[in-house]
């Protein structure tokens, strides 16, 4: 129960998927261009990469005879169904079944269904053209028409796909989908069997990137209609074109791929035979299995059990960042008022010691007072390292604090700590959440004196159910996952994706985003900018950071080539080789 | 040789009377019982155990040096030491208070959580019984109803009106615990109310409310004090099942099922954090268990004659 | 000539929670071929324990026998084990208990209660014991036998079912059989018709019958000898017309007197013994039932008197007959008139 | 008979259908959307009014409720929120042959030796067997299952390597499970039979078995455990639905694809049709076992005959 949640809540729960999806920071592959598609060098990028697609057929074909099973324990899909899935867990699965007009591949992009695309120079018509040898599992051909289909499907009124809103960007699609204008407007045209065209509505560098991370996956249209809602429930309800065909699927349990030997690329990539996704529960399990030799990767590793795998673990920073955020609107007038006095919020960030408290929590948990992920890249390298702000430390400091809340205590005309109201702090279910709520409720109790903060947990269902209604002054969030710094500042404010976080001192940061943005700034002033707007941001104390997350997974020995996912796909198993 | 001599053969005129006072002294019921309890050893040792581990969970945390949810950072993760007797856990707070604050939680949803669903059950099951036909079928209806409802549903929905605490647990234990107690109790009435000596008091005139409590629930007493001492580990487990699925105790409060589960997340690195609260889980029921034993044998007058 | 059965000081006392209960003191009576041995006595006064402890079905524990010897037909029982007294018991033993209610296995047909034991003593087939059990019933007086054999214990009347009781007993033609108190739970008419059972059992195959119960009316229409047991002990044994007539113990005299005749009126005050028998918890020492004597001695409390027999076998367990102890004639209205004349008694 | 048995079929369908209608009102009443819940993330706000109305959760609960029932009528139980596009028939028809193996294995263990050590205990009551195993199911009773599993998983998987770590993929897999599950039942067991067992000792109808010369294993077999198994029988009754409906903790640590955790994720999930899916399939087999229970009953004790 835990664990998956954990997985879940782990890749993307809260995270804000922004424009372009979740940049991969992998501190340890290095091919930085690719990664860094802020505005103004995204444009040489994909011409580069279509070329780089022909050489990686030649690679490695020998090796591909003496793999033939591995056994990876992670997430199961809850779905195939693209055009109804939510769950990213879906989408790991998808990418080993289907082919994809482009395909994302350790932070490059790769050609996979489109043998090479074209665009216009007004940077507006993508053109497709398909592999010849483009077949479905059941030995049917792939045609442009069910790209075409599928895209439609995806951007229908009616349709709750997650990978709606990167479709948007085509000429017609926002009509179509709200319902005012006709599919037929939809710039997204067959042009043959072989050629798909595409029209955005207006020029967006980082489109093919977008399609690379949330494809739509190809689909005959009388196949996907005839099944209506079972469609992508069962190994037989769902047509695969990728790498793998899907032979045993249950529920919450396990996945079993085996090689599709007539997908147009067999022959260099995807060597593994057999693929066998477990989805484990019980941490202990999981570890135990490890040793046992049962399991080859553990895609999620509990950071308790470090110690009994070391030599096999290795990890990875994730992208998204937790907050605790202090709201603006409290459960009652008294607590309103409290939370938003500005000294009373900066007591409760200058109490804790963020890497202290991190540390104890959990090994993977890195503290930090910054609200960019530590190892965002730029061009040059660190942007926290190279940028700094001037706000509370994160080791925090206990007398600052004090006075902070003596200050407020008298602004709010409390004459003592004990006459503060009531306030609720909340999060979700999970033991390490769990544990860092209680102690940083008691560091405010030890330190402040503060016992009015309640620490709440409530399983999954009801603590989303809470976060509607907004029955709590105080929530643990996880937020940030983003490709561009400014991407991530914005994300903060009212204008971001999440249109409920609507304090009055947003709209002067958004004013400073907005100017960091004009076109004439190199990336420095870009990035000085961005630094200013962090800045007011963090000393509004609205949002305290707290920490960035490193996932730990478990490689056996003999396993080359693993892709560590990051915020992109869990199984990139390419150029994956497990010789036992 | 006989002691008797020729003087002895004379009568003794008041003796007729002498024979009147019974030589064994009567005890009532309960002190009958007592007397038994106090000469099972099995029953000395469980009673006494029971009777530490209450007062250590009401007196441990007042005169331990640490607050229960006191956090160190700095001594995290400790061992049993002659700082922290239990150890302390990830955030450094002291396991040995802890295991007693829990210890309060845990043992008043074992006490309560079957204590009511038990009372609850002996009324309700007791009036279907007795009184039979339409009362009983309907009763039947309801517990046939009831126990199908997966308990889940009550408590999540008990957990949202009431909050996450004890109160909320011991409701939901009540909730769903009086249909198997009803159901019990009410087979046995049935079974008692033809029996002759409950019809020599219906005939004697005996009021209805008399006889269901003065006659046919003594012989019940015996059930239900084992029901009571065997439903304690299953409200104590029902905490732990809890905690488990993430429903248990809210903070800041906590209890041996959170500390158990949460220990046996980590038993592989801290055996401790486990071993503490898991032992004392287990004996603490084992205690109950076997107490519930030797007053099931002490209550039931066949078995000690 | 040789007793069938000779019963000889047996002492069984039960283990409880709160000490040892000595039920039986040293019991000793004999039952000779074809005789019916009756002891009366109050309830508690260890008469059904010693039959059970003959027939070695006491539950040991709580049970256990201290001490006396048990022959019967020259062969001492008590040392054997319980493997070998299954060949005695429903063989040579059977025993008719009180309740018939309780004493039929409620869940099984009547029929199958019947051959289980037949099968296992006389190694016929299930035809042939079904035949057996049949006719058993019908030997009983139970009208269409072969329905009955088919039916549930709880289906069956009171005096039905206590019929069957018998038929279960008499069906391996046993030589000795028990009866623990067969007619206290049946009213007055059933219980002529199941002690004419028992005598026409002891006619046709010349068994001996132990008869147990605190009824005096069946006494004087069942016993040859009767022996009276008070307090765990036999306190007075004689043929049955010498202790009507003349009763030596004082405790036979209450039994006697509390018995009201044919032609007692309202009038006569029945004799009564007052008090309750002692609790055995701590037997007394002398005799038991000196504290409820009338006529008790300094004697009496100090030690327990001896057996004083006499020639025609009447013994009695009292000082009273000791030559040195005053005579003491026993009340007349205690004699009941009716059986003042001897020949009647024959 | 016939009469009793059409009156039964009668009470159980008007009982089921009450079942239904409880859980689906009370079902609605606990707050949340099943679609923001299942998603795990924050949806803004147009996603969420979509897909509410794709799964029809925007029209009057009323509506909802009718639409329910004529779908279960045909035996449809609709498609779950969580598992989008499954349906709960195909996930209970999935799932529960699994749990039903583990609970039958567990419970054709621990009936016979449950009742094997109620016997031993009760006939050598007071003797260091008695102790032993009365210790032993007060044993079982008293430690956690999350803490039998662990330390089965600990010392007979990883250690000993005699079974497998988790899963379910052949029959050395179920060991441990079954185990785990039987080791609770047979503790319960043991301590009803010998409480049954030392009642039935000083009922008359053994001692009159015993006048009859029966050997002992004769009086205990023929005698004592009929009479002990009768108040036995409802209690099995129910325990086998329990047992078969799986447990969540067992199924959660050997990583098995039972029914039981569907339990207790679906309401957490909020997931409605999976919760009333599962409560109408556990509402037949309990009126099911019910029935089953009181003809047995009726068999085995004959003073309650069912055609009373």
């Amino acid at each position: 129960m835990k664990k998956k949640i954990a997985v879940l809540f782990l890749t993307f729960i809260l995270a804000v998927s922004m424009l372009g999806g979740c940049g991969t920071y992998s501190t340890n592959s290095s091919n930085d261009s690719t990664n860094n598609t802020s505005a103004d060098d995204s444009q040489n990028s994909n011409t580069s990469s279509g070329d780089t697609q022909t050489d990686n057929s030649t690679g490695d074909a020998d090796t591909t005879s003496s793999m033939d099973t591995i056994n990876v324990s992670a997430g199961t899909a809850l779905t195939l169904n693209q055009f109804v899935s939510q769950a990213s867990n879906d989408y790991d699965a998808l990418y080993l079944l289907m082919s994809s007009l482009v395909r994302y591949y350790d932070g490059t992009i790769e050609n996979d269904a489109a043998k090479s695309y074209d665009i216009s120079e007004d940077g507006l018509t993508y053109t497709f053209h398909l592999q010849d040898n483009l077949l479905y599992s059941d030995g049917t051909s792939v045609t442009a028409e069910d790209f075409r289909y599928a895209i439609l499907k995806t951007i229908a009124p009616d349709s709750g796909a997650s990978s709606l809103s990167y479709y948007l960007g085509i000429k017609g699609a926002t009509a179509y989908n709200s319902a005012e204008g006709t599919k037929e407007e939809v710039a997204v045209t067959a042009v043959d069997e072989k050629t798909l065209e595409i029209t955005l509505e207006k020029e967006n560098k980082a489109f093919i990137k977008a399609i690379s991370i949330y494809p739509v996956f190809p689909v005959r249209e009388e196949f996907a209609e005839s099944l209506g809602e079972e469609y992508g429930t069962s190994p037989e309800t769902i047509l695969c074109s990728g790498p793998y065909t899907l032979t045993e699927w249950t529920i919450d349990t396990s996945m079993t791929f085996e090689k599709n030997d007539s997908w147009w690329n067999a022959a260099n990539e995807f060597p593994i035979k057999t693929v066998n996704i477990l989805d484990i529960d019980s941490a202990n399990t999981e570890v135990s299995m490890f040793e046992n030799g049962e399991l080859d990767i553990a895609a999620s590793v509990d950071t308790n059990y470090l110690a009994t795998l070391d030599g096999f673990i290795k990890s990875y920073e994730g992208s998204t960042e937790m907050f605790l955020w202090i709201k603006e609107t409290g459960t009652s007038d008294e607590a309103t008022a409290v939370l938003s006095n500005l000294n009373f919020r900066m007591a409760l960030t200058y109490a804790l010691d963020r890497s202290a408290i991190s540390g104890a929590v959990s090994k993977g948990f890195i503290g930090t007072n910054r609200a960019v992920s530590a190892n965002y890249p730029t061009a040059t390298g660190k942007y926290v390292e190279q940028y700094t702000v001037d706000t509370a430390p994160v080791s925090g400091n206990i007398e600052l604090a004090q006075q902070y809340l003596a200050a407020a205590l008298s602004e709010l005309g409390y004459s003592d700590v004990s006459e503060l109201p009531a306030m609720t702090y909340m999060s979700f279910e999970r033991d390490d959440m769990k544990l860092l709520g209680e102690t940083i409720t008691d560091i405010w109790k030890q330190s402040l004196g503060i016992t009015s903060i309640q620490f709440v947990q409530y399983p999954i269902g009801t603590a989303i159910q809470n976060f509607y209604t907004g029955n709590y002054d105080m929530f643990m969030i996880s937020l940030g996952c983003s490709v561009s710094a400014d991407d991530i500042i914005k994300s903060f404010t009212s204008t971001g994706d999440y249109s409920f976080f609507s304090a009055d001192w947003s709209t002067d940061i958004t004013d400073m985003i907005a100017d960091a943005n004009n076109e004439e700034y190199d990336s420095d002033v870009y990035y000085q900018k961005i630094a200013a707007a962090e800045e007011a941001l963090l000393n509004e104390y609205s949002f305290v950071p707290l920490y960035n997350q490193t996932f730990y997974y478990a490689i056996a020995e003999g396993v080359e080539g693993y892709v560590e996912p990051g915020a992109a796909f869990q199984f990139q198993f390419n150029h994956l080789t497990f010789t036992k | 040789m006989s002691i008797v001599t020729k003087k002895d053969f004379v009568m003794v005129r008041e003796s007729a009377g002498a024979a009147d006072s019974i030589v064994r002294p009567s005890e009532s019921f309960v002190k009958s019982v007592m007397r038994k309890m106090r000469t099972n050893k099995a029953a000395v040792v469980t009673f006494s155990y029971i009777i530490l581990v209450t007062a250590l969970a009401i007196i441990a945390p007042l005169v331990s040096r640490y607050e229960f949810d006191m956090t160190n950072i700095m001594d995290g993760n400790k061992g049993p030491s002659s700082l922290h007797w239990f150890g302390t856990d990830a955030v450094g707070r002291d396991m040995w208070t802890r295991i007693w604050v829990g210890a309060r939680v845990s043992l008043t949803i074992g006490l309560f959580g079957s204590i009511i669903p038990e009372i609850l059950g002996i009324i309700i099951g007791g009036i279907a019984g007795y009184f039979g036909g339409v009362i009983d079928s309907v009763t039947m209806r309801i517990i046939d109803v009831g126990v199908c409802i997966p308990s889940l549903v009550y408590i999540t929905m008990l957990m949202l009106f009431l909050g996450g605490g004890p109160v909320t647990i011991i409701a939901a234990l009540a909730m769903v615990g009086w249909m198997g107690p009803a159901r019990n109790v009410r087979g046995r009435v049935m079974q008692f109310k033809n029996r002759e000596f409950v019809l020599a008091t219906k005939t004697l005139g005996g009021s209805t409310g008399r006889l269901i409590f003065k006659n046919i629930m003594p012989n019940i007493m015996g059930q239900l004090v084992v029901n009571i001492t065997s439903g304690i580990p299953a409200a104590i487990f029902m905490e732990a099942y809890l905690s488990f699925i993430g429903m248990g105790v809210q903070s800041p409060m906590t209890s041996w099922g959170q500390l158990s589960q949460a220990g046996a997340a980590v038993f592989r690195i801290y055996p401790y954090q486990l071993l503490f609260p898991g032992v004392i889980i287990s004996v603490t029921i084992l205690m109950f268990y076997i107490f519930g034993n030797c007053l099931r044998d002490a209550l039931d007058p066949k078995l000690s004659n | 000539m040789e007793p069938l059965l000779n019963v000889e000081d047996l002492q069984v006392s039960f283990q409880t929670f709160a000490g040892e209960v000595a039920a039986v003191r040293g019991v000793s009576f004999q039952v000779n071929k074809g005789e019916t041995l009756v002891i009366v006595g109050e309830s508690g006064g260890g008469k059904s324990v010693s039959m059970q402890a003959i027939m070695g079905i006491l539950p040991m524990p709580p049970a256990r026998i201290k001490g006396g010897r048990i022959t019967y037909k020259g062969e001492d029982i008590l040392s054997k084990s319980d493997k070998e007294m299954e060949k005695y018991r429903g063989k040579e033993f059977a025993m008719i208990f009180q309740d018939s209610m309780t004493s039929l296995n409620p869940t099984m047909r009547v029929g199958r209660q019947m051959t289980e034991g037949i099968r296992k003593h006389q190694k016929v087939s299930a035809q042939t014991a079904k035949e057996i059990a049949i006719d058993m019933l019908r030997q009983v007086g139970l009208p269409n036998p072969d329905k009955i054999y088919k039916r549930y214990p709880h289906t069956l009347s009171g005096g039905q079912r206590q019929r069957v009781m018998i038929a279960i007993a008499i069906s391996s033609k046993p030589s000795l059989l028990f009866a623990d108190e067969p007619t206290t739970a049946l009213d007055v008419t059933m219980q002529a018709q199941i002690l004419d059972i028992m005598n026409q059992l002891k006619k046709d195959t010349g068994a001996s019958i132990l008869l147990v119960t605190h009824n005096l009316g069946i006494v004087a229409e069942m016993a040859d000898r009767i022996a009276v047991i008070y307090a765990g002990q036999i306190v007075e044994t004689a043929s049955a017309r010498e202790l009507f007539f003349h009763p030596k113990h004082p405790y036979t005299w209450g039994l006697l007197g509390a018995m009201p005749g044919m032609e007692t009126d309202k009038s006569t005050e029945l004799y009564s013994i007052k008090g309750t028998p002692p609790d055995m918890f701590c037997p007394p020492i002398g005799c038991a039932f000196a504290p409820r004597c009338a006529y008790c001695m300094e004697a009496c409390r100090k030690e327990a008197p001896e057996e004083y027999r006499e020639e025609n076998g009447h013994s009695t367990r009292c000082w009273l007959l000791d030559e040195r102890a005053p005579k003491v004639e026993a009340p007349t209205a205690v004699i009941p008139k009716p059986l003042l004349n001897e020949e009647e008694v024959q | 008979m016939k009469k009793y048995i059409l009156r039964r079929v009668i009470i159980s369908i008007v009982t089921i259908w009450l079942i239904v209608t409880i859980s689906f009102f009370l079902v609605h009443v606990l707050p949340g959307n099943p679609i923001a819940v299942n998603s795990g993330k924050i949806l803004s706000t147009e996603t969420l009014d979509k897909l509410t109305e794709y799964y029809g959760l925007d029209r009057p609960l009323s509506e909802q409720y009718l639409i329910y029932m004529k779908n279960l009528l045909h035996g449809n139980l609709g498609y779950s929120y969580k598992y989008a596009g499954q349906t709960v028939n195909g996930i209970i028809a999935k799932t529960f042959p699994v749990s039903a193996q583990l609970g039958l294995q567990a419970y054709l263990i621990s009936i016979p030796l449950g009742f094997l050590f109620g016997i031993i205990a009760a006939k050598r009551r007071g003797k260091t067997v008695d102790y032993l195993l009365v210790g032993f199911s007060a044993l079982g009773v008293s430690v956690p299952v999350f803490i039998v599993a662990a330390l089965l998983q600990l010392i007979f998987a990883v250690e000993l390597k005699w079974f497998p770590v988790s899963l379910w993929k052949g029959f050395s897999y179920t060991i441990l499970p079954t185990l785990t599950l039987a080791l609770g039942s047979i503790a319960g067991r043991t301590r009803s039979m010998r409480t049954l067992m030392l009642e039935i000792v000083n009922e008359d109808y053994v001692k009159t078995a015993k006048a009859k010369g029966l050997s002992k294993a004769v009086i205990v077999w023929r005698h004592q455990i009929k009479n002990a198994v009768i108040p036995m029988i409802p209690m099995m009754g129910m325990e086998l639905v329990g047992i078969l409906m799986g447990s969540f903790v067992v199924e959660n640590i050997f990583a098995i694809p039972g029914i039981g955790s569907y339990f207790v994720t679906s309401v957490q999930a909020l997931d409605y049709t999976m919760i009333l899916g599962l409560t109408v399939f556990l509402g037949v087999f309990v009126v099911i076992a019910n029935f089953i229970v009181d003809i047995i009953y009726g068999v085995i004790d004959p003073r309650i005959r069912v055609t009373k």
